[in-house]
Protein backbone atom coordinates (compact mmCIF):
# COMPACT_ATOMS: atom_id res chain seq x y z
CA UNK A 1 0.00 0.00 0.00
CA UNK A 2 1.09 3.51 -0.87
CA UNK A 3 -0.21 6.66 -0.13
CA UNK A 4 -0.74 9.38 -2.40
CA UNK A 5 -1.77 12.91 -1.59
CA UNK A 6 -2.75 15.64 -4.15
CA UNK A 7 -2.16 18.79 -2.84
CA UNK A 8 -4.19 22.51 -4.23
CA UNK A 9 -5.53 22.37 -7.12
CA UNK A 10 -4.40 18.42 -8.01
CA UNK A 11 -6.82 17.24 -5.25
CA UNK A 12 -9.72 18.87 -7.91
CA UNK A 13 -8.06 17.01 -10.57
CA UNK A 14 -7.83 13.58 -8.69
CA UNK A 15 -10.77 14.66 -7.30
CA UNK A 16 -9.91 13.75 -4.06
CA UNK A 17 -7.28 15.01 -1.36
CA UNK A 18 -5.88 11.27 -0.80
CA UNK A 19 -5.79 7.79 -1.61
CA UNK A 20 -4.13 4.63 -0.98
CA UNK A 21 -2.89 2.06 -3.80
CA UNK A 22 -1.63 -1.47 -3.10
CA UNK A 23 1.36 -2.43 -4.83
CA UNK A 24 1.43 -5.01 -6.77
CA UNK A 25 4.88 -5.49 -6.68
CA UNK A 26 7.62 -4.30 -3.69
CA UNK A 27 8.27 -1.06 -5.45
CA UNK A 28 7.39 1.30 -7.95
CA UNK A 29 9.21 3.98 -10.19
CA UNK A 30 8.15 6.96 -12.07
CA UNK A 31 6.51 5.51 -14.80
CA UNK A 32 4.89 2.88 -12.37
CA UNK A 33 3.16 5.67 -10.52
CA UNK A 34 1.68 7.60 -13.81
CA UNK A 35 0.16 4.35 -14.74
CA UNK A 36 -1.17 3.71 -11.31
CA UNK A 37 -2.75 7.33 -11.64
CA UNK A 38 -4.01 6.30 -14.93
CA UNK A 39 -5.62 3.34 -13.84
CA UNK A 40 -6.71 4.23 -10.42
CA UNK A 41 -7.88 7.77 -10.93
CA UNK A 42 -8.01 9.68 -14.15
CA UNK A 43 -5.88 10.43 -17.03
CA UNK A 44 -5.90 14.51 -16.20
CA UNK A 45 -4.30 13.99 -12.75
CA UNK A 46 -1.04 11.71 -14.42
CA UNK A 47 -0.81 14.93 -17.00
CA UNK A 48 -0.72 17.07 -14.74
CA UNK A 49 1.56 15.10 -12.59
CA UNK A 50 4.20 15.46 -15.80
CA UNK A 51 3.91 19.07 -15.99
CA UNK A 52 7.28 20.69 -14.82
CA UNK A 53 5.96 23.05 -12.02
CA UNK A 54 4.45 19.59 -10.53
CA UNK A 55 6.66 18.37 -7.73
CA UNK A 56 6.83 15.48 -6.14
CA UNK A 57 7.94 14.47 -2.26
CA UNK A 58 8.27 11.13 -0.94
CA UNK A 59 7.90 10.83 2.54
CA UNK A 60 7.77 14.33 3.34
CA UNK A 61 11.12 15.52 1.29
CA UNK A 62 10.93 16.80 -2.00
CA UNK A 63 12.60 15.14 -4.90
CA UNK A 64 15.51 17.06 -7.20
CA UNK A 65 14.23 14.74 -9.87
CA UNK A 66 10.89 13.22 -9.61
CA UNK A 67 11.76 10.56 -12.83
CA UNK A 68 14.07 9.21 -10.13
CA UNK A 69 11.39 8.02 -7.81
CA UNK A 70 11.29 4.74 -5.96
CA UNK A 71 8.80 4.39 -3.76
CA UNK A 72 7.73 0.99 -1.41
CA UNK A 73 5.25 -0.05 0.65
CA UNK A 74 4.33 2.28 3.15
CA UNK A 75 5.82 5.23 1.33
CA UNK A 76 3.34 8.59 1.48
CA UNK A 77 3.66 10.62 -2.22
CA UNK A 78 2.66 14.40 -2.24
CA UNK A 79 2.12 15.83 -5.65
CA UNK A 80 2.90 19.42 -5.40
CA UNK A 81 1.54 21.92 -7.90
CA UNK A 82 2.94 25.93 -7.59
CA UNK A 83 2.23 27.18 -3.93
CA UNK A 84 0.94 30.69 -3.34
CA UNK A 85 1.28 31.51 0.20
CA UNK A 86 1.59 34.86 1.97
CA UNK B 1 14.01 34.88 20.20
CA UNK B 2 12.17 32.66 17.46
CA UNK B 3 8.85 31.71 16.94
CA UNK B 4 7.16 29.70 13.75
CA UNK B 5 3.76 29.00 13.81
CA UNK B 6 0.83 27.41 11.73
CA UNK B 7 -2.64 28.80 13.37
CA UNK B 8 -5.74 27.61 12.57
CA UNK B 9 -8.01 30.24 13.31
CA UNK B 10 -8.68 34.11 13.65
CA UNK B 11 -5.90 35.59 15.45
CA UNK B 12 -5.09 39.25 16.89
CA UNK B 13 -1.70 39.66 15.37
CA UNK B 14 -1.16 42.59 18.41
CA UNK B 15 -1.55 40.04 20.62
CA UNK B 16 1.69 38.40 19.33
CA UNK B 17 3.85 41.11 18.58
CA UNK B 18 3.67 42.52 22.11
CA UNK B 19 4.96 39.79 23.40
CA UNK B 20 7.92 39.12 20.78
CA UNK B 21 8.85 42.98 21.22
CA UNK B 22 9.42 42.42 24.90
CA UNK B 23 11.17 39.09 24.36
CA UNK B 24 14.04 40.89 22.33
CA UNK B 25 15.13 43.51 25.01
CA UNK B 26 17.96 45.89 23.86
CA UNK B 27 16.53 45.64 20.04
CA UNK B 28 16.84 48.78 18.08
CA UNK B 29 13.87 48.76 15.79
CA UNK B 30 11.12 45.75 14.84
CA UNK B 31 9.63 45.66 11.61
CA UNK B 32 6.28 43.50 11.18
CA UNK B 33 4.13 43.04 8.11
CA UNK B 34 0.63 41.83 8.43
CA UNK B 35 -1.33 40.32 5.66
CA UNK B 36 -5.29 40.09 5.08
CA UNK B 37 -7.61 39.04 3.05
CA UNK B 38 -8.34 41.66 0.91
CA UNK B 39 -12.08 42.77 1.47
CA UNK B 40 -12.64 42.70 -2.33
CA UNK B 41 -16.10 42.99 -4.05
CA UNK B 42 -16.42 39.41 -5.05
CA UNK B 43 -14.51 37.50 -2.68
CA UNK B 44 -16.24 35.72 0.11
CA UNK B 45 -13.59 33.43 1.69
CA UNK B 46 -10.01 32.22 1.26
CA UNK B 47 -8.95 28.50 1.86
CA UNK B 48 -5.12 27.83 2.62
CA UNK B 49 -4.08 24.66 2.63
CA UNK B 50 -0.76 23.28 3.26
CA UNK B 51 1.27 20.08 3.46
CA UNK B 52 2.36 18.83 6.88
CA UNK B 53 5.68 17.36 6.41
CA UNK B 54 6.74 20.14 4.52
CA UNK B 55 5.61 23.46 5.36
CA UNK B 56 6.33 24.10 9.06
CA UNK B 57 10.11 22.53 8.02
CA UNK B 58 9.77 24.59 5.16
CA UNK B 59 9.02 28.26 7.41
CA UNK B 60 11.99 27.20 9.45
CA UNK B 61 14.47 26.70 6.68
CA UNK B 62 13.43 30.20 5.73
CA UNK B 63 13.83 31.54 9.28
CA UNK B 64 17.06 30.11 9.16
CA UNK B 65 18.24 31.86 5.92
CA UNK B 66 16.86 34.64 7.12
CA UNK B 67 18.89 34.64 10.42
CA UNK B 68 22.05 33.75 7.94
CA UNK B 69 21.60 36.76 5.91
CA UNK B 70 21.15 39.24 7.96
CA UNK B 71 21.29 40.41 12.07
CA UNK B 72 18.94 39.68 13.53
CA UNK B 73 17.68 39.20 17.30
CA UNK B 74 14.54 37.72 17.13
CA UNK B 75 12.04 36.66 13.92
CA UNK B 76 8.49 35.54 14.27
CA UNK B 77 6.36 34.09 11.39
CA UNK B 78 3.22 33.05 11.80
CA UNK B 79 0.77 31.95 9.04
CA UNK B 80 -3.02 30.93 8.82
CA UNK B 81 -4.27 27.86 7.66
CA UNK B 82 -7.98 26.55 6.59
CA UNK B 83 -10.91 29.17 5.29
CA UNK B 84 -9.90 32.71 6.29
CA UNK B 85 -12.59 35.40 5.91
CA UNK B 86 -11.87 39.10 4.72
CA UNK B 87 -10.27 41.46 6.98
CA UNK B 88 -8.67 38.63 8.70
CA UNK B 89 -4.88 38.66 9.22
CA UNK B 90 -2.96 35.29 6.94
CA UNK B 91 0.36 36.17 7.45
CA UNK B 92 2.37 37.99 10.10
CA UNK B 93 6.24 38.56 10.16
CA UNK B 94 7.90 40.59 12.46
CA UNK B 95 11.94 40.98 12.76
CA UNK B 96 13.99 42.43 15.85
CA UNK B 97 17.42 43.89 14.84
CA UNK B 98 19.67 45.95 16.08
CA UNK B 99 19.44 48.38 12.81
CA UNK B 100 16.41 48.81 11.03
CA UNK B 101 17.53 47.71 7.53
CA UNK B 102 18.49 44.30 8.67
CA UNK B 103 14.62 44.27 10.64
CA UNK B 104 12.79 46.03 7.35
CA UNK B 105 14.71 43.53 4.80
CA UNK B 106 14.01 40.57 6.72
CA UNK B 107 10.77 40.88 6.79
CA UNK B 108 10.61 41.92 3.11
CA UNK B 109 13.17 38.87 2.40
CA UNK B 110 10.30 36.42 4.50
CA UNK B 111 7.24 37.60 2.96
CA UNK B 112 8.88 36.96 -0.68
CA UNK B 113 9.73 33.64 -0.15
CA UNK B 114 6.45 32.77 1.71
CA UNK B 115 4.33 33.95 -0.93
CA UNK B 116 5.74 31.87 -3.80
CA UNK B 117 8.54 29.72 -2.02
CA UNK B 118 6.54 28.28 1.13
CA UNK B 119 4.08 24.87 0.83
CA UNK B 120 1.04 26.83 1.31
CA UNK B 121 -1.96 26.63 -1.49
CA UNK B 122 -4.71 29.13 -1.64
CA UNK B 123 -7.95 29.51 -3.06
CA UNK B 124 -10.87 32.22 -3.01
CA UNK B 125 -14.63 31.43 -2.88
CA UNK B 126 -16.24 34.21 -5.28
CA UNK B 127 -19.64 34.10 -5.70
CA UNK B 128 -19.50 31.57 -8.43
CA UNK B 129 -17.54 28.89 -6.39
CA UNK B 130 -14.14 28.35 -5.49
CA UNK B 131 -10.97 29.43 -7.51
CA UNK B 132 -7.39 28.20 -7.23
CA UNK B 133 -4.87 31.56 -6.89
CA UNK B 134 -1.52 30.79 -9.08
CA UNK B 135 1.08 33.29 -8.10
CA UNK B 136 1.78 36.33 -9.97
CA UNK B 137 4.65 37.55 -12.11
CA UNK B 138 5.45 40.14 -9.36
CA UNK B 139 5.79 36.94 -6.77
CA UNK B 140 8.35 35.34 -8.86
CA UNK B 141 10.26 38.32 -9.52
CA UNK B 142 9.90 39.57 -6.13
CA UNK B 143 11.95 36.70 -4.92
CA UNK B 144 14.39 36.72 -7.81
CA UNK B 145 15.71 40.06 -5.99
CA UNK B 146 17.21 37.85 -3.19
CA UNK B 147 19.32 35.68 -5.45
CA UNK B 148 21.62 38.32 -6.40
CA UNK C 1 -6.00 57.74 6.52
CA UNK C 2 -3.12 59.66 7.44
CA UNK C 3 -1.76 60.13 11.14
CA UNK C 4 1.29 61.96 11.69
CA UNK C 5 1.84 63.64 15.06
CA UNK C 6 4.93 64.30 17.41
CA UNK C 7 4.17 63.08 20.58
CA UNK C 8 6.25 64.27 23.83
CA UNK C 9 5.95 61.63 26.45
CA UNK C 10 6.72 57.45 26.03
CA UNK C 11 3.67 55.43 24.51
CA UNK C 12 2.53 51.90 23.19
CA UNK C 13 2.92 51.58 19.52
CA UNK C 14 0.49 49.07 19.82
CA UNK C 15 -2.45 51.09 20.87
CA UNK C 16 -2.12 53.01 17.72
CA UNK C 17 -1.61 50.56 15.62
CA UNK C 18 -4.31 48.75 16.21
CA UNK C 19 -6.62 51.71 15.56
CA UNK C 20 -4.67 52.97 12.11
CA UNK C 21 -5.13 49.15 10.87
CA UNK C 22 -8.76 49.44 11.96
CA UNK C 23 -9.42 52.18 10.28
CA UNK C 24 -8.06 50.91 6.64
CA UNK C 25 -10.56 48.37 5.80
CA UNK C 26 -10.32 46.48 3.00
CA UNK C 27 -6.44 46.57 3.23
CA UNK C 28 -4.52 43.84 2.07
CA UNK C 29 -1.34 44.58 4.10
CA UNK C 30 0.42 46.84 6.76
CA UNK C 31 3.85 47.21 7.52
CA UNK C 32 4.79 48.74 10.61
CA UNK C 33 8.23 49.79 12.19
CA UNK C 34 8.98 50.60 15.71
CA UNK C 35 12.02 51.98 16.35
CA UNK C 36 13.62 52.11 20.17
CA UNK C 37 16.25 53.43 22.07
CA UNK C 38 18.63 50.51 22.65
CA UNK C 39 19.67 49.38 25.63
CA UNK C 40 23.37 49.86 25.14
CA UNK C 41 25.60 49.52 27.61
CA UNK C 42 26.06 52.99 28.37
CA UNK C 43 23.08 54.88 27.18
CA UNK C 44 21.51 56.36 29.81
CA UNK C 45 18.91 58.42 28.04
CA UNK C 46 18.16 59.96 24.78
CA UNK C 47 17.24 63.45 23.77
CA UNK C 48 15.00 64.44 20.77
CA UNK C 49 14.97 67.97 20.10
CA UNK C 50 13.32 69.73 16.89
CA UNK C 51 12.45 72.86 15.73
CA UNK C 52 8.93 73.44 15.63
CA UNK C 53 8.04 75.59 12.67
CA UNK C 54 9.77 72.80 10.40
CA UNK C 55 9.18 69.31 12.25
CA UNK C 56 5.70 68.37 11.45
CA UNK C 57 5.76 70.34 8.00
CA UNK C 58 8.49 68.28 6.78
CA UNK C 59 6.82 65.24 8.05
CA UNK C 60 3.53 65.99 6.02
CA UNK C 61 5.51 66.76 3.04
CA UNK C 62 7.39 63.76 3.56
CA UNK C 63 3.69 61.98 4.17
CA UNK C 64 2.99 63.57 0.53
CA UNK C 65 5.97 62.46 -1.17
CA UNK C 66 5.37 58.74 0.35
CA UNK C 67 1.30 58.78 -1.34
CA UNK C 68 2.87 59.82 -4.12
CA UNK C 69 5.17 57.30 -4.70
CA UNK C 70 3.75 54.13 -3.26
CA UNK C 71 -0.15 53.46 -3.86
CA UNK C 72 -0.80 53.70 -0.09
CA UNK C 73 -4.66 53.56 1.64
CA UNK C 74 -3.14 55.23 4.94
CA UNK C 75 0.03 56.02 6.37
CA UNK C 76 1.07 56.55 9.97
CA UNK C 77 4.33 58.26 11.34
CA UNK C 78 4.52 59.54 15.13
CA UNK C 79 8.19 60.60 15.89
CA UNK C 80 8.91 60.87 20.02
CA UNK C 81 10.32 64.24 21.13
CA UNK C 82 11.98 65.20 24.40
CA UNK C 83 13.94 62.82 26.29
CA UNK C 84 13.82 58.89 25.97
CA UNK C 85 14.57 56.04 27.78
CA UNK C 86 16.19 53.11 26.98
CA UNK C 87 13.46 50.67 25.88
CA UNK C 88 11.03 53.68 25.12
CA UNK C 89 9.93 53.44 21.50
CA UNK C 90 11.15 56.60 19.23
CA UNK C 91 9.37 56.40 15.90
CA UNK C 92 6.42 54.17 14.42
CA UNK C 93 5.79 54.55 10.88
CA UNK C 94 3.05 51.95 9.73
CA UNK C 95 1.55 52.20 6.17
CA UNK C 96 -1.66 50.29 5.00
CA UNK C 97 -1.99 49.04 1.39
CA UNK C 98 -3.94 47.00 -1.44
CA UNK C 99 -0.11 45.05 -1.76
CA UNK C 100 2.90 44.43 0.49
CA UNK C 101 5.10 45.95 -1.80
CA UNK C 102 3.94 49.24 -1.47
CA UNK C 103 3.24 48.89 2.47
CA UNK C 104 6.89 48.03 2.72
CA UNK C 105 8.71 50.51 0.43
CA UNK C 106 6.68 52.65 2.00
CA UNK C 107 8.37 52.08 5.53
CA UNK C 108 10.97 51.72 4.04
CA UNK C 109 11.40 55.16 2.25
CA UNK C 110 9.70 56.98 5.39
CA UNK C 111 12.20 55.71 7.80
CA UNK C 112 15.39 56.11 5.53
CA UNK C 113 14.14 59.93 5.05
CA UNK C 114 13.31 60.74 8.88
CA UNK C 115 16.91 59.74 9.74
CA UNK C 116 18.55 61.94 7.69
CA UNK C 117 16.11 64.24 6.58
CA UNK C 118 14.05 65.55 9.01
CA UNK C 119 14.05 68.02 11.43
CA UNK C 120 15.51 66.05 14.32
CA UNK C 121 18.75 66.22 16.50
CA UNK C 122 19.49 63.71 18.84
CA UNK C 123 22.13 63.44 21.94
CA UNK C 124 22.74 60.64 24.21
CA UNK C 125 23.51 60.77 27.50
CA UNK C 126 26.76 58.48 28.72
CA UNK C 127 28.31 58.52 32.00
CA UNK C 128 30.38 61.32 31.00
CA UNK C 129 27.64 63.37 29.96
CA UNK C 130 25.28 64.40 26.48
CA UNK C 131 26.62 63.58 23.04
CA UNK C 132 25.28 64.85 20.00
CA UNK C 133 24.61 62.06 17.72
CA UNK C 134 25.40 62.77 13.51
CA UNK C 135 23.65 61.11 11.14
CA UNK C 136 26.35 57.90 9.82
CA UNK C 137 26.97 57.38 6.23
CA UNK C 138 25.05 54.37 5.96
CA UNK C 139 21.99 57.00 6.60
CA UNK C 140 22.70 59.44 4.14
CA UNK C 141 23.26 56.50 1.31
CA UNK C 142 20.07 54.31 2.30
CA UNK C 143 18.40 58.00 1.59
CA UNK C 144 20.02 58.17 -1.58
CA UNK C 145 18.46 55.11 -2.95
CA UNK C 146 15.39 56.38 -3.30
CA UNK C 147 16.41 59.18 -5.58
CA UNK C 148 17.45 56.97 -8.53
CA UNK D 1 14.62 92.41 17.47
CA UNK D 2 15.27 90.12 15.74
CA UNK D 3 15.36 85.98 17.15
CA UNK D 4 17.99 83.71 17.08
CA UNK D 5 17.40 80.20 17.76
CA UNK D 6 20.33 77.60 17.94
CA UNK D 7 19.27 74.10 16.99
CA UNK D 8 21.07 70.69 17.98
CA UNK D 9 25.00 71.00 19.01
CA UNK D 10 24.61 74.78 17.78
CA UNK D 11 22.87 75.53 21.16
CA UNK D 12 26.00 74.26 23.20
CA UNK D 13 28.11 76.37 21.03
CA UNK D 14 25.87 79.28 21.45
CA UNK D 15 25.98 79.05 25.44
CA UNK D 16 21.84 79.32 24.68
CA UNK D 17 19.05 77.58 22.64
CA UNK D 18 17.66 81.10 21.58
CA UNK D 19 18.88 85.11 21.90
CA UNK D 20 17.15 88.22 20.97
CA UNK D 21 19.11 91.17 19.16
CA UNK D 22 18.34 94.52 19.02
CA UNK D 23 18.91 96.04 15.44
CA UNK D 24 20.78 98.80 14.42
CA UNK D 25 19.10 99.32 11.15
CA UNK D 26 15.77 98.35 9.51
CA UNK D 27 17.11 94.96 8.15
CA UNK D 28 19.96 92.45 8.53
CA UNK D 29 22.12 90.28 5.78
CA UNK D 30 24.05 87.38 5.86
CA UNK D 31 27.44 89.59 6.85
CA UNK D 32 25.45 91.31 9.59
CA UNK D 33 24.11 88.30 11.23
CA UNK D 34 27.38 86.70 11.12
CA UNK D 35 28.76 89.93 12.97
CA UNK D 36 25.80 90.17 15.17
CA UNK D 37 26.77 86.60 16.47
CA UNK D 38 30.72 87.20 16.90
CA UNK D 39 29.49 90.22 19.18
CA UNK D 40 26.54 89.09 21.10
CA UNK D 41 27.52 85.71 21.17
CA UNK D 42 31.10 83.90 20.34
CA UNK D 43 33.39 83.19 16.82
CA UNK D 44 32.59 79.27 17.55
CA UNK D 45 28.90 80.43 16.25
CA UNK D 46 29.88 82.36 13.63
CA UNK D 47 32.03 79.61 12.60
CA UNK D 48 29.63 76.97 12.70
CA UNK D 49 26.69 79.04 10.80
CA UNK D 50 29.49 79.73 7.54
CA UNK D 51 29.77 75.86 7.72
CA UNK D 52 28.34 73.78 4.45
CA UNK D 53 26.06 71.99 6.32
CA UNK D 54 24.39 74.60 8.45
CA UNK D 55 21.28 75.64 6.89
CA UNK D 56 19.01 78.72 7.57
CA UNK D 57 15.41 78.80 8.19
CA UNK D 58 13.61 82.30 8.11
CA UNK D 59 10.55 81.85 10.17
CA UNK D 60 9.73 78.43 9.51
CA UNK D 61 11.49 78.09 6.12
CA UNK D 62 14.37 77.05 4.83
CA UNK D 63 16.68 79.30 2.85
CA UNK D 64 17.95 77.40 -0.36
CA UNK D 65 20.98 79.85 -0.26
CA UNK D 66 21.61 81.43 3.19
CA UNK D 67 23.77 83.85 2.23
CA UNK D 68 20.99 85.52 0.32
CA UNK D 69 19.20 86.34 3.98
CA UNK D 70 17.44 89.21 4.68
CA UNK D 71 15.84 89.46 7.87
CA UNK D 72 13.64 92.47 9.15
CA UNK D 73 12.24 93.56 13.12
CA UNK D 74 10.33 90.72 14.30
CA UNK D 75 11.98 87.88 12.68
CA UNK D 76 13.07 84.33 13.53
CA UNK D 77 16.25 82.96 12.54
CA UNK D 78 16.92 79.60 13.25
CA UNK D 79 20.17 77.96 12.48
CA UNK D 80 19.85 74.45 11.72
CA UNK D 81 23.24 71.62 11.78
CA UNK D 82 23.02 68.20 10.19
CA UNK D 83 20.12 66.54 11.67
CA UNK D 84 19.04 63.36 12.98
CA UNK D 85 16.14 61.51 13.94
CA UNK D 86 14.47 58.13 14.21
Amino acid sequence: MITLVFLGKLADLAGRAECECALTSGAINWPDLLALMEDHLNTAIAEAALADRTKLALNGAVLADKTALIARDGDEIALLPPVSGG
Amino acid sequence: MRDIRLIDRAFNPGTLIGPFTQANPGLGGVCTFVGEVRGETDVQALELTHYEPLTLPGMHDLADHAFARFNLMGLLMVHRIGVILPGEPIVVVSAAATHRRDAIDAVDFCMDHLKSAAWFWKREQRGDGWHWIEPREQDFSDRERWEK
